[in-house]
Parts: structure tokens; C-alpha cells; sequence
């Protein structure tokens, strides 16, 4: 017997007689005997909880916890004590999608209150229930904005998207039959000057930046809006969403669509997910808007309640019209970033973000001071994150830094290398990190 | 106070957090660049969004709570110890672009899970990627594209998918810019050779099926389709969905398939978390690896792929393949307690899951919806309705592997006692639920008027 | 199925459990000194056991779930911080017995914590070994009597107890072999220093007491109360109980006691557990540290005691003078708002909790037991009822530090209401609960024919 | 502001109003100045959990992981992954000592469910609802020894008795006036050859005894109850709980009263606590029993119900005639051995036990045949654990294990050391610490 298995085999004889056959295989007579698998699989033995953990340690040693100065997309952000302990409640944990709105309010109830935040964050009118991440809500954004448009195929994108992002966006629209255009970088950020003569080719669904973008750099987008607009183009701002407690926000600048990764908020780092994609709109585009939303409405009592509504842009409705193929997404992420800001509030999710760009303003000075550091983009506004350019073997000090438990940035090239800092660190760990550069 | 939104205990001044004193020089990011106005988030003491949360979580049902009979939803127990491997402290705080060395132990645990994959589907290669299962599809169908494009075939643009498919499968393919073609169910559920056959030329690029369907009927006529899409130069998509029964009885790479995506939310005993985060591996040939579109930056949802590792270790290859066996014995048992009073509109074998089309007796006008609702009076999640959409009041219930004979009984004998209710007190029925946190909601104001935010200044 | 006992879920042959495999020679144990029979324990699968304590956890009231107002229990906010600090893996598999070297982590917060409790007592030493208040109790009292006959003095068998006193006190006393003396109460509620006179003689041990008594009155004639205890050679003895109002404004030892107990699971924070895991410290100036006696083999609860620590480190010399004048602050608010329709029999300052006779209006019949019961249907704990003795319908409210001002507003307003339902609808109050998961449960039939098993074949 | 104080300035304005007084100190104008606080608590500032978390890891680092070979009353078994998810739930967390029984049913409910487990492990009548510890418990089985017969103040102890317990059973017995006799042990086991003469003294209220006793020996008590019962004392065993899986039960050996540590059930090490202490007696003695006990009853609607109950033994009711003054226990430790107990059923408790008991014998086995260790007591049945001599210098021999990541058992004298092996030993494992020896 298997804790997993309740049936016992006085259970199986009931059940089998009840159904009125021999055997379990008789349930399985209309399955040709050609594709029936005829061996054990080629699998571990089970194993107990006791050998799970001993594997669990072993892998565990063949990691290396470093002290991070990474970014470039996800962030070693502090995650308040409170959210996984409410997160794993298995009320929450093992539900499914709240699809009987009346056992579901629990759910329903945090995905408006993550909706009504991330709005507010971003400046824009609604938002829906979450997306994968920040890239794929990037490329889901493309193709709203093309939904969106009349008579267009076409979306630019700057040269300051994180090429990460950039390449799902690429695959999506790949496949989607979306042509892409660029916008360069001059000194690290998005150059504006193009804009005008690329919209004007036509059928130009949109224009996706990125802020702080992938240098860093926090860009000026005065007049872009009204440029996009006046082409008929909407305006697509990427953000790293704990950011938009400092920025200006995509709302403030026009944009038309707000989409980013939400994993600053509060998500640990997990190798890479899960994390969570935002993405927020204006009433205008609601009805294109891809993936779930909850809205509030009444029960039958005239009581508040909350329900997945305008479902008619979905797929177990609308099937191949949908507006998008995402159905479960990353839910409880969402209550993870929902707590994150009802606990930071506006205060503190600004006060972290403001003490991570003062460590990194630090940190940039003190390797400027080392003499073998030089900014890579000069005078360029940054907020957490920049990039600098090193006199040495980057690769070697990199590796140096790794074996003091150090992640020394990411290097975006063969000489430069791009920094990271959030409240989590310290001064000590950044004069370290800096005192190992020779 | 419990019912309450978070903003609606929001007091200016509260505060959630503590942080460390901010020990560096104070940079002042220029203003054209900062918001004017800080965000109105809530602002409240730690105990207050503790308690809010705590309470709200008791609006929700889980697995944890009882059966949860969603068909093709597999909500199969979540073991703990998936938990507490993704909880592992050697894995959570790790920086998706840390050096490959110093990410050994998880990169290790990513490539079994891959190779576990790999020989529970019969395919060649697995991609970890994409974060659930809609993604998978997506994901399988760019495989499959890129094949076709890759030997300079850009005419097969079409999908042919069964009347009986998830929504996500016409709703993937579309995104992948492929046009959708429905095919045919007998009256046995099954799909229309027939049908199939006129569908098929050099323009199909694949077919998607989940095998057994959403009837929980297993295609007896797999090899022929196979074949027959095959010789037409199209390629086989299976929709892992549907995956949990044929564990320990037969793997998709058996079938002829070349492309699968698997929920390991479903089919692994990864927890849906109220709607993911999940995770949808593709699986495929292994010639078509190279066809492995970017669809995520990094590894895919990570710890919920550590969770889907443990479930196989502590399986093993000795009880996975009970599975199968066991959860379709689970759904037979309630098929045959049940067939006499709600219509059974298919006979014969079924699967992990089967559908009724609603109450026998029509004449007491409680429908599915009603049937539904009243099961949440009586402790039992309601199986997926009004799908799929061959029937007008589908209710399609999998009770998995993981439930208990008394369980079973209990929920047959629920089931059994609303079939009465219906007859007795159909009002009763009709206006339930009552003992839910709510009762029914209306679903026509919030989709006419959408409220989608709570207002800054109510 | 969700409110049956486990015993009756259980069926032969299910499994909940899985071990590895025994590599080991088999060792049969001597039939004479095994047992014959397995125990009749529970067989059952595990998302069974998992499904029937978390539905029974939905039976349960804790400080997450709203306000607890409990007289003397300070059922504060426990911090979730402490719960990660508890289960931190670097302590919680230490071997009690291992090698101070390799536990000098463990050892050096456990030292921490004892500087940091004589710094908040003024004491001069601690003792982190008891488990619970009452264990404290029990251990500052052998102090006491360890140090009476370290001077070969063994007439001091008399211990002094204020009758307002928790009832542990004379309990813990006569666990400790000494007599129990009761002293008197004035008016106002605190202790007859005249009545003291005339108990004190050469055969007085100690004097115990808490301050603010279980009224939540300062005992403003404490140094006179002391002087005459010293005077006469007793000790002084403060019961931690009610410590909470005074952090920030006064320590026992400035007010002269020499042994002290806290309770950690009051004053700092650390859960409750539904009765425990406690911790008691022991304080004593350091003269006496001589005389801690042995009461547990190793340090106590020691992953209650990192709970604590986190608490006052999160709290720092900053916060935790904020404490007492805070925790007063909402007690004296709702004694405020209330003592128009709830009779408060002791008029004047009180502290962080305060005694109420029932209602004012004692012509409805409607009594303090049918208040408490009303309550937990609007959600809340009751408060501490039929405590202290001195009034025959005492409601003794705490509402600690922690609670928000819409929180205690919300409490209020209900106990208004309750007011006045008892006028216009008593009956409605004096069956209450309605709302809550059983109706009034019969405590006599309990104690008349007590079962306290479930049987193994019923 | 903090986060644990929600009291905002604007707050403790209004709350003072309604009061009626100015500041805040007003409410504590009754103190006298000459005992209050004039200075600032000399306690560290402030942390946040981003503080806390590093100085827990910091002092983390100071404690090193050990192979647990070692006994002696705590050991490594295996926690199932269920139970801290199940007991973290703050349903049960911060809940308090369930007097309010219409909300508190979750708590009561598991009580008793656990009060039913321990009398069927114990093959007693019933038990309470728990102790502190093993040690306590078996001091309070002394107290209420004397309590249940009729002029008595003398307790026997065998040496066959844990030291650690027998110091707090020496201290409760001390300042309750109780006088303890002793029984010696012959090759490690207690010798009962004295006991008829002890007894014959007058005035004995009962024998405690241990099994398997302090140097791990399973003990013979044929006739012992009969040869109490004779003089009017009462037979008291104490035992580590998880062993009555497999040993003759304090039942059938005919004892009054079972008590002992339930750490054994699953519960970690944790430096020594919180575990949890049982006791279990028979219907007669039911009433003298000491500590909280929990009754099945009815609600208002006659619905089965739970309720703490037999209060009338209790400090709250009885004070100083109270059977003890224990209130608060450890609670939450009896849902954690009652969820270990249905997850392990009586199969799984028995195959641990089994584990333990034989990779105990393998470990005996091993070190013997490494010619340096001999029997400590030879002949004697033992489960888990065992005593050895060792030819060497022992401690070293320890120093080095614990070098090697080995807690190699409890030295019990300089030349004799107790080893103990649960299910969580693998053979690769014991083979590494024999290797060790040379």
C-alpha cells in the first residue's frame, strides 16, 4: 500500500462488482493492444518522504548561495515573513480556477484587490488577473495591440528591451504573423528621433518600450504617447512593477497598455519562476485585454460578491476568436503580490525601491573610485540597476567574486557588466564585493 | 470587518513592513522621470492583512477541503512533501542567471524530471518552459510549425481538432497563427473517421487530440488516425489534459504522437493554487527538438516543476502505474451508481472521467447549474458543467485516483439525494447554493457593467 | 464526513505512511516482553488525514481570526517572523545532547534572550527551563524554598496570595508543599495592606502577586507591600501574567520583587498553540540563581523561546516601551465606551485589561455566560468570564496592544448591541451561539459520565 | 510607526478624547515614581526580519548538523511532511486553551482523538491531555501516587531510571515532602529481588520504573504489579512512547499509571523542546489524574460535541487543592504526535520501530566486530539502543565522529558509551561511523 492509495483491495473487489466486471483491465478492453505499454516504466524505485529529503539535500549541496548583485529582470527582493505562510493555506494552494464563484470568494476577493493595485501602480484604469511573466505579457501585449488596431500587422520595438524579453515577444510574433521593427539606442537609451518616419510606413499596431530599461537607464518618454497615437499606434510601456513606486508611470506617460514582470514584488528569486506578468490597460481596450478578470457584482441576497466575468473574450467561450489561449495562469502569485503591497503599502514599497537605487548609486560610485570601472553610459539617469565597464578580465573577476559567495552582476558583454541592488544588501556586503576587485 | 476589501481597512499612516535603516547617501531620482503621486495602496498593520487573508481563505474550497470532482481538471491529492521540496532553502533564492556552477543541484533536478518526462510519454526530448498548460499547447504548436516551416512547407496552416476539444486547443492554435478545423464525434463520442478523412490534406500542419476525450472515451481508433494524419504530412498534438488514465496502461509516443504538452498541475499533483501557478511541459520527438520555440527566458515555473519531481520519486515506477487503473476504476464506480438517475448520453467504457447530460427526469426543470450549486451546500466541489459542448446540460465528473471509497459514497449518495430534492423541492435546488459563503451570483451584472477596481474614493 | 473522529474514517490496510526500505538483518523482539496486539490506531490514507485536520482547523477561533479579548491571556498578534525563526533548519534538528561546540549557535541565542528578559525584569538571572506559567510558578517557588532552607530556616511554609489571584498561584504553591494563605482585597480592588499585617510572621515564605492584578489595578502600595514581605523575611514573588502593561514603565525588580515568571506566550508573543507549547522563564535576583532548580533536563521549549527572541528584536529598547502604555490605552478605550451598559463594579484607572459584572441591567436574566456565547457568533473570542471571583458575573477584558482602533470599535459596538438584544430579544442571547460550528455544549453530562476515549468497537 | 502597532497618531487622539484625558501616561498616574522605568530598556534597537533572518543565520552557522546516532530520551525520527503544514495553521496556532468549546472544537476534537491514541499505545484506560515532558509527567505520577493511596509519602525508584528524568522527579519530590527509595539494577537491569522488603517499609505510594530503561535495556516485570498492588502501591512505567509500538504495554504489564516523552512520535529534536510528556491511567484513578482532560458530550441540539471536562481537579476551580497546577501544556504537540499516530497507523508505527530495532542490532553487531567494543550489559534484550564499552579513549573517538558530522552516541561514563538508531539511519551511514573507529 502507498499513502497516496486509499483503495484496498476489499475496496477494489466492491467497486469492481458494483461496475458488474472481473477485473480493472476490463475498463481498459477498448484500448488496442498496439499502443499498450507492455513493460515498467524506466523509473526510480518509490521512494519515502526520508529519501525524497536526503536527494533534496544532496542536489542542495551542489548549489551555491551567493550574496546577489544580479538583476536584469529578476531582482533579489525581501519577501515579507507573513506571505507564505498565508500563501500556503490550502484553501488557497489546492483550488482550482474560481469557476464556482459561490466556494470561491477567497480567490475571486484577492484577484480584485491585485486588479485595484496594480491599476493604481500603474496608472492605468484596469487590469486583469495576471499573466505567465513579464515577457510573455510583453508579447500578449503585441498582439492585443494588433487586435486592437484596424489593418495592421506591424509593432515596433526599442533596442532598450531586455532581449530576453524581446526574444519571446519575437517568437510570438513569428507565429502570429506579426512583422516587428526596431527603434535603436543611442548611449544606452531608446533613440525617438526614427519614431515618427517608422510609424509612418503603416499598419502599426503599437510600440513597446521598456522602463528602466534593459541597460538600467530610466528613459524619457515626453511626447511619445501623442506621437503613437496621432498614428493611429498605441504606446506599450514594460516596467519592473516594485519600479512604479518611484517612476513616473505608464498611465502618467500615455501609454496605452502597462505590462512588466511582477516578480519584484516580493517573489523570491526560484531560479527563474514562478513569477507573475502584469498587464493593465484602459477602459477603451478592456474587451481586448487577454486572460482572466474578475469583477465585483451581487449574489442573490444583494450581498458584494466577486465573479470571473467578461468571459465572452476567452477561450472555453469563444474558443479560436478568444482574445488569448491563457487559461490557468499564475493565480497564486497574485495573492503572493497582493499581500506584498497591502503589507509594504505606498510607503514602504517606496522606501525599499529608493534604498536599493541609493545602494546602487553607492556601489556605482565606489567601483568608479576603484579606477578600473568607467560608466558605460555616461550622465544616463538609473534607478537600481547600471552598467559599467571594466579595465580586466571581467570573466575572471566574475568568478573570483563567485568563490567570496558574490553574484557580481550580469555581464551584458565581453567588458561590461550590469549591477543590481535592492534593500536586501548591505553596505558591508557591497564594500566586500568591492574591496575583491584588484 | 471579515468581509471587507483591504482597502477597506486601510488607515492612513499604518504601516505592514520594517525594513533596515537605509544606510547609504540619498540619491533624489530626477523629477521628470518620478511619479507625482505615490500609489494608494492599502495601509495596514502586519495583524490586520494577516487576518484578512486567513479569513478570506475560508471563502475558498480546496482539495485539502474534500472531492473535487472538476472533470479534466484532475484535482488529485497535493502531496505535502511537494511543498516542502519547493520550499527547500537550497532552491528558492537562487538568480535564474547565476553561473551554471553554482546552480548544479538544480539544473540535475530539472534534467530528471526531463528524463522522467520523457519515458512517462514516450517521447525524446522535453522542454520544462512553458508555465502551464494553454502555454504547453502554444508551445507544442510552434514545434510543430517550425517543422513545417523548416523544410520550406508554409502552406500547412490547418488544425484539426475534434467538437470535443478543450477551448484551449482552437484558442492555442489560433495564437500560433493556425487556422482551426473541426472534426466530427460519432454518436459513440468518439471521432468521425469518416469526417476526418475529407479534412485531410497537404494544408493540415497537425491534429490535436487529448486520448481519452473529454467524454473520458478512449479513441479505439488512435492507430488508423495517426496514420492517416501522418500520410497526409501532418503531425499528432496530444493534449495531456487527459493524460492521468493512461498512466501504467499506455504513453502517448506509443500512440503515434510526435508533439505532447502535459499540466503538471493535473496529471503530477502540483496544487492549482486557484489558477496556477502551473506548469506545461512539451514533450517531442526527438528530431523536433530542435524545434523548441523561446517561450520563457528561463526554466519555466521551477518549483512547481520540484514539486512534480517528488510526486514521481515518491510514486515511483511501481505505483505510477496504478494511476491510470485507479482513477478510472474510481470514475466507473461512480458511472454505475449514478446512471439511473442522471442521464447517462454515452454508454460503454469511460475512462477518469465520464459525462452525464444532467437529471434523467427533465420534467422538475432543476438543471446542471442547480445540480451544481446544491453540491456545494453538502461539502463537494461541483464537476465541470456545460462542458463539453456536445450536450446542453453536460456535467463531467473525475473523482482521480486519490479519493477514498467513502468519499466516493459519500459524494454518490449527495448526488443521489439532490436527484430527490429535484423531484420533492425543486426550488430547493434551484435557488441553491445556501449554505455557501454566498449564495448565487450574478454573473449578467458583472459582465454588463464591469467593475473592475475598487474606486479611490468610494 | 468532515465532522467524524479519525477512528472512523480509518479502514484495515490503508496506509498513511512510507519508509524506506529496512536494509537491515531482522531482529525478532523477545515474545515475553512484546506486546501482543498492535495498538488500534487510525488507518488511513494521507490526503484523508490531511482533508479531516484542516476542515477540524475550520472548527477553531485563533488571535489570526479576530480579536481575543481573554482577560490575563494577552492574545496579542503573534508575529509571523517568529514562525520562520522557529522552524529555521539550522536549530530544529539539534540534539539535545550535543557537544556544546556544535550548538554554540543555539546556545547563544538562548543567552541572548536571558540577558534581554533580565534587562525587560530588572532581575539578575534567568532560567529559560520551564514550560509554562505555571511551571515558572512552581520553579520560583522552589527558589524561594531552596533559599529559606540554604538558611537552614524550614518554618517558612506559609506562601501569601492576594484573592484576586490566578489560580495557578495556590496551585503552584501546594505543589511546592507550602501553605496557601489568602490575603484580602480592598474596594478598590487591590490588596488590604491591613490584612497583610496581620498575616505576616517568621513562617511566611514568600508573598506572591501579580501587578496590575487580575482587575488590571496598579497595586500603588506595592514598595510598602514589599518593605513589610522583606521585612518579615519573605520574598516577593510577581506573577508574569499580567507583565504586559508594564513594559515601558516599570520592571518587577525596581518594584522590589525577587522572583519572577513570565509567560512568553503572553507578553512576548509567541503563540498559544491551543494550550501550549508555553514557556515560563524564571527571573530571580542574581543571589538566588544558586537555587534554580532542576525542572527539565535540557533548556526548555526552546523553539518557543526563538519565537521570543525574534519578537523583542523585532520590537527593539524602541517599541517594547510601547507596549504597556498601548496595551492600556485600548483597555481603558473600551472600558470607556461600555460602562453605561455593563456594570463596572471598580471605578478609576485600570490597565491593560479591567473587570465588568455582567450586565448593568440585571432584570433581563441575560448573564455574563450568555454574552461571552453571543460574542463568538459577531466573530469574536469571548472574553475571560466568572474571573476573578470577587464578582459573580466578571468579564475580564484584555484587548492588548495589537488591535487596531476599527478592531476594538468593532468589538464595542457588538457588545452594545448584545446589550441591546439582551433587552429585546433575550432568549436570542441566552441560546447563542447560533453562528458558531455547535450550539452550547452540555459540560455537565461530560463530567457526570465522563467519556474520554472513543471506543475500539462502538 | 511598526508594524505590530497599528495605532496611528490621529487614532490615539480619539481614543484619549473618548477617555477623557490628555496623554497616555495619564492612565498610569497610580504608579508610584519611584518604581518606574527612567531610562531606556538596554536591549538592542529595532530589526527587521531582513535582520532577523541574517542574525539567524549567523548564529545557524555556529551549530553543526550532526548525524544523530545519540538517545537517551530525544530521538531522530522522521516527521512526516504533513504535520507542521497541518499544525501551522493558525486555526490551531493562535488559538488558546479551548474554555470556549462552541469555537474551540477543532482543538478539542484532536484531544481527544489523541487521548484515545495514547490509552490504546499504553494499552491504559484512559490519559490526559498532556504533560510538559517525559520528566515531569513522571513526577507528577509521583505526586499523584501519593495523592490516590492513603497515607503515603514514599516513592520507590529504580536505577534503572533515566538520571535527567530522576533529577526532576528528585526535585518535585523534594519540596512536596515526598522521600524516595531506590531498587538497584544488576547487569543494567533494575533488580526487583528487594522489592517485597522496600515495600514492606509502609507508607510506599508506588515504584516507578523505565523501559526500556536509562542504558536502553527492555525489562522483565512479571509479577511486579501484583507484588505493588499487595502493599497498596501503585506501579508506574515509564516509557518512550514510539517503543510501545512493539514492547509489552504498561497495560499488560498490569501498571496504574503509564507515563513518558512523546518526542519519540515524531516530533524534531529542536534542542530539547517543546515536546511533550503523557500520562495515561486506569478508571480508578481518573479522578486524581493531574491536568487538563477532554470529555465527549452534546450540544444544545444533541450533536456530539467535546468539552474539557472533570474541571473540578483544576487550579482554575480547586486552587492550592487542585491534583496539580498545570493549565497550559504543550497543546500543539498533541496535534502533532495524533496526526503522526494516523498517519503511521499501527503498521507504520511498528515498521519504524522495527527499522530502528534492527539497524540498532546491525550498529551492536558492527561494533563489536571491530574488536575495540564490547558489551556494556551482555545478554540483555534491547530495541533501539545499547550500551557498549569501549577500549580506546572515548571521548576522542566522539571528537573525531563529530569532526566527521557524527553525533556518535551518549557517552554514559568515560569508557561506556549509548548508541541509538531510528528508521532515519541507513546502513551506508553506520558504516561510515564504524569506519571511523580505529
Amino acid at each position: 500500500m502507498h499513502p497516496f492509495f486509499p483503495q484496498t483491495s476489499d475496496d477494489i473487489k466492491h467497486m469492481l462488482d458494483v461496475i458488474g466486471i472481473e477485473s480493472v483491465d476490463d475498463l481498459y478492453k477498448d484500448v488496442p493492444d498496439n499502443v499498450r505499454l507492455k513493460k515498467d516504466y524506466d523509473l526510480p524505485s518509490s521512494q519515502s518522504e526520508i529519501e525524497i529529503r536526503r536527494k533534496l539535500a544532496e542536489f542542495g549541496k551542489l548549489n551555491k548561495q551567493l550574496v546577489c548583485f544580479a538583476g536584469a529582470g529578476a531582482y533579489d527582493h525581501y519577501t515579507p515573513a507573513v506571505i507564505p505562510q498565508i500563501v500556503e493555506r490550502s484553501e488557497f494552494l489546492t483550488s482550482y480556477t474560481p469557476y464556482q464563484a459561490e466556494i470561491s470568494q477567497g480567490t475571486l476577493h484577492y484577484i480584485f484587490e491585485y486588479q485595484t493595485m496594480m491599476a493604481r501602480l500603474t496608472g492605468m484604469d484596469i487590469s486583469n488577473a495576471n499573466m505567465y511573466d513579464g515577457s510573455t505579457a510583453t508579447a500578449e501585449a503585441a498582439l492585443m495591440a494588433v487586435a486592437s488596431t484596424k489593418k495592421t500587422n506591424k509593432v515596433i520595438l526599442s533596442d532598450g528591451i531586455d532581449p530576453k524579453v524581446k526574444e519571446v515577444v519575437k517568437t510570438y510574433a513569428h507565429f502570429h504573423g506579426l512583422e516587428l521593427l526596431s527603434l535603436p539606442t543611442v548611449n544606452g537609451a531608446t533613440d525617438f528621433s526614427a519614431l515618427d518616419e517608422t510609424l509612418a510606413q503603416g499598419g502599426v499596431a503599437g510600440l513597446i518600450v521598456q522602463q528602466p530599461n534593459r541597460y538600467g537607464i530610466v528613459e524619457d518618454y515626453t511626447g511619445v504617447a501623442d506621437r503613437c497615437h496621432a498614428a493611429k499606434a498605441l504606446l506599450i510601456i514594460n516596467s519592473v512593477a516594485a519600479d512604479l513606486s518611484m517612476l513616473k508611470t505608464p498611465g502618467e506617460w500615455g501609454a496605452d497598455i502597462a505590462v512588466g514582470e511582477g516578480q519584484s514584488l516580493g517573489i523570491p528569486l526560484s531560479w527563474g519562476g514562478p513569477y507573475i506578468g502584469y498587464m493593465c490597460t484602459t477602459e477603451k481596450h478592456m474587451r481586448k485585454m487577454p486572460g482572466r478578470i474578475v469583477g465585483q457584482t451581487v449574489d442573490q441576497d444583494g450581498k458584494r460578491a466577486f465573479v470571473l466575468t467578461l468571459q465572452a473574450r476567452e477561450q472555453h467561450i469563444r474558443r479560436q476568436r478568444a482574445t488569448s489561449n491563457i487559461c490557468s495562469n499564475q493565480g497564486l502569485m497574485a495573492l503572493w503580490v497582493t499581500i506584498y503591497m497591502s503589507l509594504m503599502g505606498p510607503q514602504g514599497l517606496k522606501e525599499a525601491t529608493q534604498m536599493g537605487c541609493d545602494g546602487a548609486h553607492y556601489l556605482h560610485d565606489q567601483l568608479i573610485a576603484t579606477g578600473h570601472f568607467c560608466d558605460a553610459f555616461p550622465g544616463q539617469e538609473f534607478l537600481n540597476e547600471f552598467c559599467v565597464k571594466y579595465d580586466g578580465d571581467l570573466a575572471a573577476l566574475q568568478e573570483k567574486w563567485v568563490e567570496n559567495g558574490f553574484m557580481g552582476g550580469v555581464a551584458i558583454s565581453d567588458d561590461t557588466v550590469m549591477f543590481a541592488v535592492t534593500e536586501q544588501r548591505t553596505k558591508e556586503e557591497i564594500d566586500q564585493l568591492v574591496a575583491l576587485i584588484s | 470587518l471579515y468581509d471587507r476589501l483591504i482597502f477597506e481597512l486601510s488607515s492612513p499612516g499604518r504601516v505592514g513592513y520594517h525594513l533596515p535603516k537605509n544606510q547609504f547617501p540619498h540619491h533624489e531620482l530626477r523629477k521628470d522621470v518620478s511619479r507625482t503621486k505615490a500609489p494608494a495602496l492599502p495601509e495596514c498593520d502586519e495583524m490586520t492583512v494577516v487576518r484578512h487573508y486567513t479569513n478570506h481563505s475560508g471563502n475558498n474550497f480546496g482539495v485539502d477541503n474534500g472531492l473535487y470532482p472538476l472533470g479534466s481538471c484532475t484535482m488529485k491529492y497535493n502531496p505535502k512533501i511537494n511543498e516542502e521540496a519547493a520550499n527547500h532553502p537550497a532552491f528558492v533564492n537562487l538568480h535564474p542567471l547565476q553561473p551554471a556552477s553554482t546552480v548544479a543541484g538544480a539544473q540535475a533536478l530539472a534534467d530528471e524530471l526531463k528524463k522522467m518526462l520523457c519515458e512517462i510519454t514516450g517521447m525524446g526530448a522535453v522542454t520544462l518552459k512553458p508555465c502551464a498548460g494553454a502555454h504547453g499547447e502554444l508551445t507544442g504548436l510552434m514545434i510543430i510549425r517550425g517543422y513545417h516551416e523548416s523544410r520550406g512547407d508554409f502552406k500547412r496552416t490547418k488544425v484539426l481538432v475534434p467538437d470535443s476539444a478543450h477551448g484551449t486547443n482552437p484558442a492555442s492554435a489560433a495564437v500560433c497563427g493556425l487556422d482551426v478545423v473541426e472534426v466530427k464525434s460519432k454518436e459513440d463520442g468518439t471521432v468521425d473517421v469518416d469526417d476526418l478523412a475529407t479534412k485531410l490534406d497537404d494544408t493540415v500542419a497537425a491534429m490535436m487530440m487529448t486520448n481519452p476525450n473529454t467524454l473520458g472515451i478512449f479513441e479505439h481508433n488512435i492507430t488508423k488516425i495517426v496514420e492517416m494524419v501522418h500520410k497526409c504530412g501532418g503531425l499528432m498534438y496530444y493534449d495531456g489534459a487527459n493524460l492521468n488514465p493512461l498512466l501504467g496502461v499506455c504513453r502517448p509516443g506509443d500512440m503515434g504522437f510526435d508533439v505532447i504538452h502535459l499540466n503538471l498541475h493535473k496529471t503530477f499533483s502540483t496544487p492549482h493554487g486557484g489558477g496556477g501557478p502551473g506548469s506545461g511541459p512539451v514533450g517531442c520527438r526527438k528530431e523536433l527538438e530542435s524545434f523548441f520555440p523561446t517561450v520563457n527566458p528561463y526554466q519555466g515555473n521551477f518549483l512547481v516543476e520540484m514539486r512534480a519531481w517528488a510526486y514521481i520519486l515518491s510514486l515511483g515506477y511501481e505505483y505510477i502505474k496504478k494511476v491510470g487503473p485507479t482513477a478510472t476504476l474510481n470514475a466507473s464506480y461512480i458511472k454505475a451508481k449514478l446512471q439511473d438517475v442522471y442521464e447517462l448520453p454515452i454508454k460503454g467504457l469511460s475512462k477518469h472521467e465520464f459525462v452525464f447530460n444532467g437529471l434523467t427526469d427533465k420534467s422538475t426543470g432543476v438543471t446542471t447549474m442547480d445540480v451544481a450549486k446544491r453540491l456545494l451546500d453538502y461539502g463537494y466541489h461541483a464537476p465541470t458543467i456545460y462542458f463539453p459542448l456536445l450536450f446542453h446540460e453536460s456535467m463531467m465528473i473525475e473523482p482521480t485516483e486519490s479519493e477514498s471509497l467513502e468519499s466516493i459514497d459519500g459524494f454518490v449518495a449527495v448526488l443521489r439525494k439532490i436527484a430527490e430534492e429535484a423531484k420533492t423541492d425543486p426550488e430547493l435546488v434551484k435557488t441553491a447554493p445556501h449554505n455557501a459563503p454566498i449564495s448565487r451570483v450574478d454573473d449578467v451584472l458583472a459582465a454588463k457593467n464591469p467593475v473592475l477596481t475598487y474606486p479611490e474614493n468610494p
